[in-house]
């Protein structure tokens, strides 16, 4: 997942983009294989506090592009993104905050 | 004594390949003058907009298109005068949606041959793209990035890429990003009578109406610069290769500039023509003069 | 002095002779395609009621090979001048009233009259041959700095 | 796992759920709320996700392009100035009505950016819920199809 973290005037930003080919229902019977699109994204600041929840449909884009801000984190503090799809699979990030 | 010596021979070596240089692309430096000229007019500012604009709509230009913008800007295609293009263009260049194709660049440059060489021992230095298309005078024909690419592959007995393929696409987004990185702008050089004779080629094969819907690429991307087909603004020739290798979200993928040609010849109504074809490496030659100046933005991301 | 003229004049009566013969090469034998395609008019010459089916796709298949050397064949959605030719040939030979193309990559295309397929053959043929000669004349028109004012 | 399960249980309960601040647990709406993501229209999807479909304009911006570069990748950006607990972001133009629900944790900001698909030109409807009221922006977006692509 790429990531960029910044903290300015005690708001941090995210602007994050995992990478996940999306498959919606229609492609997948089309191509007769399982559809597959990322449903669920939360952000934790130091792996505790959820700064961001976020369930999805298959109408997100591919490569689902995210940015979201919330009060607090400082320089130093880390930002971990987790995603699940469809399919159960999961996959975690971490940004450090700049 | 000695300084005088090596002044002097320096002084005669410049003026004489300023000599040779000079009269080979006086005419492409003409053309390349006229465009700028053209194209910095029409879109200077609204009021003068309507001599260029007859059909479009008042509202149009007043709203979605942003006037009197820097030169450089011109490398963005569509993006570079039209608000709502630009909005988006802006969106997806802070993460942009081609995600690993500058890191699968990187690892075709560096893999290795069946005879231990590899991308790199050809170009030692990857920020390259704003220097290709060149002309070789032992072949005498134009080589284009994707031709050098292929060259280097034939060079080191391995077989050559589909110039239209992805893995072409992923070296040469890896290669566009580093000279981007650099900064570095378009510097075709024309030093030869065939080089000249090349761009000649080149510039008439652009400017000429072909194809059933009998359209050169001038129609859309000069004369029709800033007007549109449906929703689709045309780009403009001015810095038009800039961006190249592109992410198309058509395609959701990144392409070479040899798979936009062929594309573009479809929508003229033609055949089209073979990406290693002498064609295909006259136009983009001429095409690649008429960005000197700019700066490369590759990859960039277009509809 | 009076040789080194008549050699001068020798000269120059020469090479005007030799410079128009370029020029008008013995016309009605094996009149160049592109002198004589400009002759055509597309929508009288392609005519199939006019001139009947076979007329015109002669016509088609004497223009296409030059429009394929060239480079400048028409294509439309896939299928090449080449196609309809191939296609209206067989349907002709096969008897039937319609035509079926297919794309290069093998897909099935439209599904035309053998009329319009002719007509279609022969008006991409010769316009692409057309348009070649003239453009050899009027790109110059649309490039600022040469031939486009504004 | 044990609130999950409850959940789903009693479905009905959903209103009552919704207004307890749900920035305690994390909550996976394709997982608790499986009916929600077939609703085919925005008001079946929002009676599904909040139990009511009243609703006041105003206090929610939804930023997107006049006129899409492509369909299936359109940047838009939502945001309200009020203290809302869940953001839902709605079409009608896609197979199924609900594209995306935010849950707005207790210091997080109302104010996303996504990228989204939409099949043809419509309107894009954004619901903020805010102490079980509901306030909703949306505006249109043209999607087009064919063109050269510039």
């Amino acid at each position: 997942m790429r990531m960029m973290v910044r903290n300015s005037g005690g708001v941090t930003t995210v602007i994050a983009m995992a990478q996940h080919k999306s498959i919606s229902y229609e492609v997948a019977k089309k191509k007769s294989i399982k559809p597959n699109f990322i449903t669920y994204m939360v952000a934790k600041l130091n792996g505790k506090e959820i700064v961001y929840e976020v369930t999805m449909s298959q109408f997100v884009s591919a490569n689902p592009f995210i940015k979201f801000s919330f009060k607090g984190g400082k320089p130093g503090d880390t930002v971990t993104i987790k995603w699940e799809d469809l399919q159960g699979k999961s996959k975690v990030s971490t940004g450090k905050i700049r | 004594m000695l300084s005088k010596v090596i002044t002097g021979s320096v002084l005669t070596l410049l003026s004489c390949s300023l000599l040779s240089a000079a009269p080979y692309n006086a005419q492409a430096k003409k053309d390349r003058a006229a465009m700028i000229k053209y194209m910095e007019a029409k879109f200077k500012n609204p009021k003068t907009a309507a001599k260029f604009f007859p059909y479009t709509p008042k509202n149009e230009l007043e709203h979605n298109f942003i006037w009197g913008f820097p030169f450089q800007e011109f490398g963005l295609g569509d993006a570079g005068y039209v608000k709502s293009v630009r909005a988006q263009f802006d969106n997806f260049m802070m993460l942009p949606p081609f995600y690993n194709a500058v890191d699968n660049g990187e690892a075709l440059y560096h893999k290795k041959f069946a005879n231990g060489n590899s991308f790199a021992t050809c170009f030692p230095n990857p920020a390259i793209t704003n220097l290709y298309p060149k002309f070789d005078d032992k072949t005498n024909r134009v080589v284009t990035l994707s031709e050098a690419v292929n060259n280097c592959l034939i060079k080191n007995s391995e077989s050559p890429w589909k110039m239209t393929g992805m893995k072409m696409a992923y070296l040469e987004s890896y290669l566009a990003s580093k000279t981007t990185a650099a900064g570095k702008k378009f510097d075709i050089k024309i030093q030869s009578a065939a080089a000249a004779k090349a761009y000649r080629r080149g510039k008439i094969e652009f400017y000429s109406q072909r194809g059933y819907l009998d359209l050169s690429c001038a129609t859309c991307h000069v004369l029709g610069a800033g007007k549109r087909t449906k929703a689709d603004y045309h780009s403009p020739l001015l810095g038009m290769i800039a961006g190249f290798p592109v992410y198309r979200l058509k395609w959701g993928h990144v392409g070479t500039l040899e798979k936009r040609l062929v594309g573009c010849n479809k929508n003229q109504g033609e055949v089209p023509h073979k990406p290693n074809s002498k064609w295909m490496g006259d136009l983009e030659y001429f095409m690649a003069y008429m960005s000197n100046g700019i700066k490369v933005n590759a990859p960039s991301v277009r509809k | 002095m009076k040789n080194l003229f008549n050699i001068s004049l020798a000269l120059v009566v020469g090479f005007s002779l030799f410079g128009c013969a370029k020029l008008y090469k013995p016309s009605n034998q094996s009149e160049s395609p592109y002198v004589s395609v400009m002759k055509l008019h597309v929508r009288d010459a392609c005519n199939v009621q006019k001139n009947g089916v076979n007329k015109v796709l002669t016509l088609a298949q004497k223009y296409n090979p030059i429009d394929i050397k060239e480079g400048i064949e028409f294509m439309r959605f896939g299928v090449p001048t080449s196609e309809y030719i191939r296609a209206t040939k067989q349907a002709i030979k096969d008897g039937s009233k319609t035509v079926q193309v297919y794309t290069r990559k093998g897909k099935k295309g439209g599904k035309f009259t053998v009329a319009f397929a002719a007509w279609r053959s022969c008006a991409f043929a010769v316009a692409a041959l057309q348009q070649k000669v003239e453009a050899k004349s009027t790109w110059k028109l649309a490039m600022p700095g040469t031939g486009f004012k504004y | 796992m044990q609130r999950r399960k409850f959940l789903s249980l009693s479905a009905g309960a959903v209103a009552a759920a919704a207004i307890l601040p749900s920035t305690l647990s994390a909550e996976n709406y394709q997982k608790t709320m499986p009916k929600l993501w077939k609703a085919k229209t925005t008001s079946a999807a929002m009676q599904d996700l909040f139990g009511t479909t009243t609703t006041t304009q105003g206090h929610v911006t939804v930023k997107a392009p006049d006129i899409a570069e492509n369909g299936a990748v359109i940047p838009i950006s939502i945001a309200t100035d009020l203290n809302a607990s869940t953001v839902a972001i709605f079409t009608d133009v896609d197979p199924d009505a609900c594209v995306a629900v935010f849950n707005v944790p207790k210091n997080g900001i109302p104010k996303y950016d996504l990228r989204i698909k939409m099949a043809k030109t419509g309107e894009i409807k954004v619901v903020a819920e805010v102490d079980g009221k509901l306030y909703i922006g949306s505006k249109t977006v043209k999607v087009t199809i064919g063109g050269c692509g510039g």
